[in-house]
């Protein structure tokens, strides 16, 4: 299944590697990694920022806003067609947001759904569909009703909820149209070709895409691995063309390499302190263990594909508006101070650490997590002279205890959903389901609210920072970690591959080979 | 006392190099695994940022691992952890599986049917999901570990010492012991099991290097010993990213690790040949 | 040219201190169509010269010989020798059937399809005297008796058309009627094949019935050799001489006991109720084997020999009384007070004991003799609660006891302290005893005690067992195949035949006058260790065990005196002057009507 | 023999049903939800709990659950709710199987041959290379013997696939590490048995017969030496036949044991029994062919077992 440039006749594929096979494909169910890489290559969204933060219109044509930022009108492409040679119409796009709706669909992104007017009603059952502030005028006219202005909509589209899926096949997340490469209909430059549960799949060049002429490939097979070593081995075994995520001693192991190529993660890592546990719940604690930790050593330590953060918003995040890094705009929120650490500590009521209660650290059993926790515990002790216990716990018992709160300290990882610092500040809102340690503090609530209906991108870019530098920098609601990059393999003769800014995954439309 | 435990060690290891071998090996190992970690110049958790994945020196002799800790100091740590889980559960187990197969056997009948039932369930049930349950409640450790194979892990000795017994059961000086009068209990302790012990041993052995291979297959899986701490099996785990670039950081400990089950092997089956001389002999006719 | 020509042969077993010399430079031949016989005690090295002769020692031993041919030639197994093992149930696969074990030695003797090797092996069977050969090649070892898988293995040693069959110890472990049988064949098969044979045996009897040259073999050397009427007529050597005494039981001591202990017990009888007692026990195996409607009893002070041919049950039923086993229907009575089946060993308290057939499988290799006895003791004082102050004592009197009761079987003191590894067969033997005796059971049941000891070893072990029986008075079953020992130990007989009593009375009466057609065909089997007369044994036809017939007598179907009744009924037990007997020839409709002085006599 | 046969599978259908019942609820025990995952908010995991009866009182649960599983319905899988479980095990165990037999004949052929050699073999060395090999794979765990060989063979020398099981070369690496430990303990026993077989008197008398020396031990010798071999195949093949999650992931071969592991960890109720309840089928039913070829095998046994289907009339 290797690239095999030579053999033109055969025509040109690539075989990329992707994490294990989770999720379905239907952009209304339960979706997750399996979904994000075929919906890259097969799908078109309306449209989406290119590198430079300039909009790329795929299923739209063109756009249209009110000035409150309330009424999105889009007007898709005529030509556009589904792989079988059936027009794309504006119902395939609604068809995905009213079945996301339903609760039972299990939409992981239905709330990015609820901006629009009534969608949220609706999905806790007490409007009915037809309320729903979509509008589809005719079939290439698609036009959001929003009930509060929101800035950042344009970012939003690139999520699964708001890409179509073809009303013709798709009726429900459990009929399995989705893997069946019969129903299985792209609007995007490939198409299902063939689909083995937890082994691979083939996409196909879409030979009705409307671009199809930009399109040099004419096969991608990604294959589903478990694990990134299994991964490495793979590529290094010549089997897989590009490899993606892998740990740090790839970067290490491949130095100079032409095949490595490191790519920024839109993702921060971080830890929860719980604000209903004893010594927590005073902010000079928080803040003693904030400065008391070496993040340049961590870093060191736990791979050269981690690097020190001090915010909530991932350092890699660029502002639009600016073209620069987000958190780079403003001043760093805090710094590392050892000894103010310690007098911090003091002044709390623990002088050298006495007296101060074990600490557990409940984290998931990744290797990353592991090393971090390890990393930290030890920091902690010798600088605080306090005891963290550690305890691993499997990813899923993790998620149960963060979000029962039944804890001390929690690690936590966030991605970008879409590239906007809200994505990040919103988690920390008092309402948010992502606040699971008691953070309950109506100044941010209000900063955060207001800045998502500010019109101007400068004055909300002031509110985002001025809430970020509440939270972590006076309030320091958590212990923000290191930011990460993506470390991938990529066969040197394939060209072309992109990044998408929003996330900072990597995207094969217009490779070449 | 003394005599016995002379007269066991004749009958169990007798002269065979290969026990010797096996034995001094296993003996060196856990003098190093107990004094290492403790008067060692190093601690198996400190860190140090400086000297990350520096190979093999006169300072540390298996070199360090990523966190910069000595690695000659974490392994024999390791082994000292991984030696305890093995012997520890192999104890329980051994004596948990020898009492339920030998009254097992012993009862015959409807009890022995039922309780080899109630055996068969437990062993179809895949241990993750009770050793997960365990680390659960008790937390991630050696002791959730031990816990987590004795919940499976005597069965098979259950078995081993059910078959013993039932065929012990109709040997002729087990019928002439229960015509003396002699309490059940008392045959079983005094006639039956004395004579199982041979098979028994043997098994127990080579449970141990299982015992081993489980605990480092459950570290493998995550669900292991709680960090800092670690056994062979989380060391080599934990080494398993940097392979391709610090190779040693899983070699030295994988050589540890499978020298200690090689012993434990030729230990095994050193004692497995003596006991099959001491059946051909002791009760054949020829 | 003689067959087989042996010279100077030695064998030497590398052994921990050592080279130990087992076979030390003997010389013997076989003439071609003669039967040769070896004799001699066990371990003097007979079975290891044979397999040096056949050169299946291997690596195991080193062999000298100066010279070891086959009319000639070197000797090659299954080619010009066969073999044929002491032990038949070991020398067959017991996973393998029977047909094949022989159609194998067929096909590799001569290069024939499957369907002429099965109708050769058939033959074979036949020749070897087992009917119905096609069922059997159907079958697997364990499912044929004793008898018939000895037939089976010289069926599959015949079929190796050798020039030369050795037989090793062939009949050792079968009765005497079945040992009268293959004696017979062997004559017939050496007759009528013109193969010569070699038989080894320890037995002077099936030597002197069979073996026209024999050789004395005693430590490893060939003591004395001649025909077989120089041996047994004219024997020079001291040590031929001590076997023969030992065969012939001619020890006068022993004739004298049997005397005084029979009138002593006869007295007895009188007066006591039996101790145990057996009443209409049935015990199904399986389909059919087993003992059924069985009545049995001992009364104290009494030595109750059972005898029969294997498989008739004798085991099964000493196995019902001491509880070993549990009986489906019947009733066992214990000084006239019924015994609860389940519980039947433990309401017993020890007071009944049991020598068992294999010394090697009944002591328990972790004790020494002196915990094994001691035990025993503590049992036994416990039950009897004499939990008082002077434990002390007790232990003492323990130790006392034991040693006394070594000495009383011919050990040492010194001997406590060994484990039973330690000791030769016989050794263990009397352990054995000395463990069953220790607590002074009432009654002392013996399975086949002695039948795995050599003739010496055997004299020695029986000798003691009635001197400890005159001392202490138990009662004794004592379950044995061997007519010579039965008639010298015991004081009454029962014997029996496919699960059923067919006669009981007093030893000597049976013996001098057997009643019961089958009786008196096993006590004619009995070959004496004299040519002249051992010549003369007749053997009765062939039956396979399946012929018994269930509903009418046992026997009815290898009686040559069977009537229309036998075959139909089961015959009613027929009591005259202490003497019962179980055979419609001793009926009322048979003999007619008798007033009440009509003395009974044979009726045969 | 067919009613014990009959009792065996009786008996086996009750452990089934008792192995369910335990496995039910110690799933439960576990803390976690099956739809809990990244971007998914409190409410809908609880609606989507409600969609599955999970808000139920949990006997109710075990009660409609135990009506499915007698319907022969294992119920879909929560985490990909399109997919039935029976389907998930359909496609999955032939590849854990494929695996698992091959490995099974070579540890067995390999296993049997090694031992054989070394009961037979006059020269001291390769008794004791056949040992001391044996010892050596023994004492290698499987997870390190496969990334061992994954490395050399494939990362460093390039000659054999790394992942995947797409053509018949993928299936070099994963057998091979999965038969190292069986072919050693088969080796061991086999040689171990076949030695104190050889010993016996029946194979004295064969040669006696002037029975050769490869037709004895085939015929007659591995036959009895194969009884407690066949005890040891017998779960080695269980849990062969259930795979094996450690190189089934280093291998990246989309078989049973990863699909359990990755049921425990995304909480898929539904899955995780059904692959407990197929897979505890697997063990009860070679557990129960292993019987039978051992009574096959050993006519003895075969008497015992009819015996005690006698006597349970
Ligand atoms: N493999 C062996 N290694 C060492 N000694 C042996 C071996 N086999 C037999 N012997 C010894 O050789 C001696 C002679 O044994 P052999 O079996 O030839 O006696 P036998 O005359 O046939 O006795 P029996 O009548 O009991 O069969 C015995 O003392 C026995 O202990
Ligand atoms: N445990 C058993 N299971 C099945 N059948 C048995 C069992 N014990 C004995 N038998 C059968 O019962 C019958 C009587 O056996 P028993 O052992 O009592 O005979 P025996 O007279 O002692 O013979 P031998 O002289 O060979 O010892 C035999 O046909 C035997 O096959
Ligand atoms: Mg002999
Ligand atoms: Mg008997």
């Amino acid at each position: 299944v290797t690239a095999d440039p030579s053999a033109d006749g055969e025509g040109k594929e690539i075989t990329v590697a992707i994490s294990s096979d989770t999720g379905t494909m239907d952009p209304a169910g339960a979706i997750a990694l399996t979904y994000l890489a075929y919906s890259v290559s097969a799908l078109d969204e309306l449209l989406t920022y290119d590198e430079n933060g300039d909009i790329e219109y795929r299923a739209a044509e063109s756009y249209e806003v009110n000035d409150d930022s309330t009424v999105w009108t889009f007007h898709l492409r005529e030509d556009a067609l589904w792989s079988d040679g059936s027009p794309v119409t504006s119902a395939d796009f609604l068809n995905t947001i009213t079945r996301a709706l339903d609760p039972a669909s299990g939409s992981g992104y239905a709330n990015y759904l609820f901006p629009i007017e009534n969608a949220e009603a609706i999905y806790n059952g007490e409007a009915d569909m037809d309320t729903l502030g979509v509008e589809t005028p005719d079939d290439h006219t698609l036009i959001f009703h929003l009930a509060e202005p929101c800035v950042y909509f344009l970012d939003l589209l690139r999520l699964p909820v708001y890409t179509p899926s073809c009303s013709e096949h798709a009726d429900s997340v459990d009929s399995g149209w989705d893997r069946d490469p019969e129903t299985s209909l792209a609007n995007g430059p490939f198409r299902l070709a063939e689909y083995v549960p937890e082994q691979y799949f083939v996409l196909e060049k879409n030979e009705y895409y409307w671009n199809a002429d930009e399109i040099n490939l004419d096969t991608i097979t990604y294959r589903f691995f478990d694990d990134t070593q299994s991964m490495a081995n793979a590529y290094e075994a010549g089997e897989v063309d590009v490899a993606t995520s892998l740990s740090s001693t790839v970067m290490e192991a491949y130095e100079g390499a032409e095949d490595l190529f490191v790519t920024d993660q839109i993702a921060t890592r971080y830890i929860y302190m719980n604000l209903n546990v004893e010594p927590l719940n005073d902010v000079r604690v928080r803040e003693a263990i904030n400065l008391a930790i070496n993040r340049e050593e961590l870093c060191q330590i736990v791979g050269s594909d981690t690097e020190p953060t001090y915010n909530l918003v991932a350092k890699y995040m660029k502002d639009k508006t600016t073209g620069e890094y987000f958190v780079d705009e403003a001043e760093q929120p805090f710094e590392e101070n050892v000894e103010r650490a310690r007098e911090l500590l003091a002044e709390a009521g623990y002088p050298n650490g006495e007296g101060f209660p074990e600490l557990t650290y409940n984290y998931p059993t990744l290797e990353m997590d592991s090393d971090t926790a390890q990393v930290i515990q030890e920091q902690l002790k010798e600088n605080l002279n306090i005891t963290i216990n550690l305890e691993a716990q499997e990813l899923q018992a993790n998620y149960s205890t963060r979000y029962a709160g039944d804890f001390d300290l929690c690690r936590m990882n966030w991605t970008a959903d879409f590239a906007d610092p809200y994505t990040y500040l919103s988690m920390l809102l008092s309402n948010s389901t992502y606040n699971c340690s008691g953070i309950n503090d109506s100044e941010y609530d209000s900063i955060v609210n207001a800045s998502s209906s500010e019109a101007d991108s400068v004055k909300r870019s002031e509110l985002l920072h001025q809430a970020e530098q509440l939270a972590v920098g006076e309030q320091f609601y958590i212990i923000p970690l290191y930011a990460m990059k993506s470390v991938n393999l990529v066969n040197p003769d394939i060209t072309g591959i992109r990044q998408i800014p929003a996330s900072g995954a990597l995207e094969y439309r217009y490779a070449d080979i | 006392m003394l005599r016995r435990i002379r007269q066991h060690w004749k009958n169990y290891i007798g002269n065979s190099r290969m026990a010797l071998i096996g034995c001094t090996i296993l003996g060196i190992w856990i003098v190093l695994a107990v004094a290492v970690p403790l008067f060692g110049p190093w601690s198996y958790s400190e860190q140090n940022a400086e000297i990350r994945n520096q190979g093999a020196s006169l300072l540390h002799w298996f070199g360090t691992d990523r966190f910069g800790r000595d690695l000659f100091t974490r392994v024999w740590y390791g082994a000292g952890i991984s030696l305890a889980v093995g012997i520890f559960s192999t104890l329980i187990n051994g004596i948990i599986g020898v009492l339920y197969g030998a009254v097992s056997g012993y009862a015959g009948g409807r009890t022995d049917m039922a309780l080899m039932r109630i055996a068969d369930i437990i062993y179809a049930i895949p241990s993750m999901l009770y050793v997960i349950l365990i680390t659960l409640v008790m937390g991630a450790g050696v002791g959730s570990m031990i816990l987590g194979l004795c919940v499976a892990g005597w069965i098979s000795m259950a078995r081993i010492a059910r078959g013993e017994i039932i065929k012990l059961k109709e040997t002729e000086y087990a019928y002439a012991a229960r015509m003396e009068g002699i309490s059940p209990l008392r045959i079983l302790l005094k006639h039956l099991l004395p004579n199982a012990a041979g098979t028994i041993v043997v098994n127990m052995i080579f449970l141990v290097p299982q015992a081993i291979f489980t605990e480092a297959f459950l570290s493998f899986l995550g669900v292991g010993i709680a960090a800092p701490a670690a056994s062979l099996g989380t060391i080599i785990q934990e080494a398993r990213s940097q392979m391709m670039l610090y190779p040693y950081q899983m070699i030295f400990p994988l050589i540890v690790l499978c020298v200690m089950l090689l012993a434990l092997n030729m230990a095994g089956t050193a004692v497995e040949q003596r006991v099959g001389q001491h059946s051909g002999k002791g009760t054949g006719n020829r | 040219m003689s067959v087989l020509d042996v010279r100077n042969l030695s064998v030497q077993y590398p052994t921990e201190n050592g080279a130990a010399e087992i076979v030390k430079d003997i010389s013997f031949k076989v003439e071609k169509g003669e039967i040769a016989g070896l004799v001699g005690e066990s371990g003097s090295g007979k079975s290891t010269a044979m397999l040096a002769v056949m050169g299946l020692l291997g690596e195991r031993a080193s062999v000298r010989y100066d010279q070891i041919t086959v009319s000639g030639e070197a000797p090659v197994p299954g080619k010009n020798v066969a073999m044929i093992f002491q032990d038949s149930l070991s020398c067959l696969n017991p996973s393998v059937k029977i047909g094949r074990q022989i159609m194998e030695t067929v096909r590799s003797r001569r290069k024939c399809s499957r369907k002429e090797a099965a109708s050769r092996s058939q033959e074979l069977l036949e020749m070897a005297g087992i009917r119905n050969p096609e069922l059997r090649m159907r079958q697997y070892p364990f499912e044929l008796s004793g008898g018939m898988r000895q037939r089976v293995v010289l069926a599959i040693a015949l079929a190796c058309e050798p020039e030369l069959i050795i037989a090793d110890e062939p009949t050792t472990a079968l009765d005497a009627l079945v040992q009268a049988q293959i004696l017979q064949l062997f004559k017939r098969i050496v007759r009528e094949t013109g193969t010569s044979m070699l038989m080894v045996s320890h037995d002077m009897g099936v030597t002197a019935a069979l073996c026209s040259r024999v050789y004395v073999m005693h430590g490893g050397r060939i003591e004395e050799s001649g025909t077989a009427e120089d041996i047994f007529y004219s024997p020079s050597e001291e040590y031929t001489k001590l076997l023969l005494r030992d065969a012939r039981g001619g020890s006068l001591s022993g004739m004298k006991k049997e005397d005084s202990l029979a009138g002593q017990a006869d007295k007895c009888r009188a007066e006591d109720e039996p101790i145990l007692k057996m009443e209409h026990v049935t015990k199904i195996f399986d389909a059919s084997e087993g003992i059924r409607d069985l009545s049995l009893e001992i009364r104290s002070g009494e030595i109750l020999a059972l005898v029969g041919e294997s498989g008739s049950g004798k085991t099964t039923a000493a196995r019902i009384l001491t509880g070993m086993l549990t009986e489906d229907e019947g009733t066992v009575y214990y000084h006239g007070k019924v015994l609860d089946r389940r519980k039947r060993m433990e309401l017993f308290e020890g007071r009944v004991q049991m020598v068992f057939q294999d010394p090697y499988a009944s002591l328990n290799p972790c004790l020494t003799v002196r915990e094994a006895l001691a035990e025993a003791l503590e049992a036994a004082a416990c039950r009897k609660s004499v939990k008082t102050d002077r434990d002390r004592m007790m232990q003492a009197r323990t130790d006392e006891k034991i040693d006394e009761m070594l000495r009383m079987t011919g050990l040492t003191p010194e001997d406590a302290d060994r484990y039973p590894r330690d000791f030769s067969g016989g050794q263990r033997q009397r352990i054995g005893i000395a463990r069953a005796l220790i607590v002074e059971p009432e009654i002392l049941v013996c399975d086949e005690a002695l039948s795995s000891l050599d003739a010496t070893t055997r004299e020695q072990i029986l000798e003691l067992i009635f001197q400890i029986q005159r001392k202490i008075g138990f009662a004794c079953l004592f379950i044995s195949h061997d007519m010579h020992v039965v008639r010298r130990i015991s004081d009454r007989i029962g014997v029996m035949y496919g699960g059923h009593i067919v006669e009981t009375g007093k030893t000597k009466k049976i013996c001098a006058d057997p009643w019961h057609p089958y009786t008196k065909q096993l006590i004619e089997a009995v070959p004496e260790p004299d040519p002249i007369r051992a010549a003369k044994i007749k053997a009765a036809p062939v039956k396979d065990s399946a012929d018994i017939n269930p509903s009418g007598c046992a026997f009815a179907g290898r009686c040559g005196y069977a009537m229309e009744c036998c075959g139909s009924e089961i015959p009613e037990d027929y009591a005259f002057e202490g003497r019962e007997i179980f055979c419609f020839l001793y009926s009322d409709r048979h003999s007619g009507r008798r007033s009440s002085d009509y003395r009974m006599t044979s009726q045969i | 023999m067919l009613r014990y046969t009959w009792k065996r599978i009786l008996t086996g259908i009750l452990s089934l049903f008792v192995l369910v019942t335990v496995t039910f609820f110690l799933v439960r025990l576990i803390p976690g939800s099956p739809f809990r995952q990244g971007g998914v908010s409190e409410q809908v995991v609880e609606t989507i709990e409600q969609e599955y009866g999970l808000n139920e009182p949990v006997l109710t649960q075990y009660f409609s659950y135990i009506g499915n599983v007698l319907r022969g319905d294992l119920g879909v899988s929560y985490q990909d709710p399109a997919t039935r479980v029976t389907e998930i095990i359909a496609r999955a165990w032939p590849v854990t199987a494929s695996i698992g037999i091959t490995a099974l004949a070579v540890s067995v052929l390999l296993g049997t041959g090694l031992g054989i050699l070394r009961a037979v073999t006059k020269r001291r060395f390769v008794r004791e290379l056949i040992s001391a090999g044996g010892m050596l794979a023994a004492g290698i765990p499987g997870f390190a013997a496969a990334i061992l060989l994954l490395l050399v063979f494939s990362v460093k020398l390039k000659w054999l696939p790394a992942s995947g099981l797409l053509s018949p070369a993928h299936y070099i690496l994963p057998v091979t590490a999965l038969s190292l430990y069986p072919a050693a303990m088969i080796a061991r026993l086999v040689g171990n048995t076949l030695d104190s077989e050889l010993q016996k008197d029946y194979v004295l008398f064969a040669r006696a017969k002037g029975i050769g020396k490869w037709q004895i031990i085939f015929t007659h010798a591995l036959k009895n030496a194969y009884l407690p071999v066949l005890n040891y195949i017998g779960p080695a093949s269980a849990s062969l036949l259930t795979g094996s999650f450690v190189i089934e992931s280093i291998f990246t071969i989309p078989g049973l044991g990863r699909e359990f592991v990755g049921s425990i960890t995304n909480r898929d109720y539904t899955l995780i029994l059904g692959l407990t309840v197929f897979m505890g089928a697997v063990v009860i039913i070679v557990n129960l062919l292993t019987d039978l070829l051992c009574a096959w095998l050993d006519p003895q046994t075969r008497r015992a077992y009819k015996k005690a289907g006698d006597s349970a009339k």
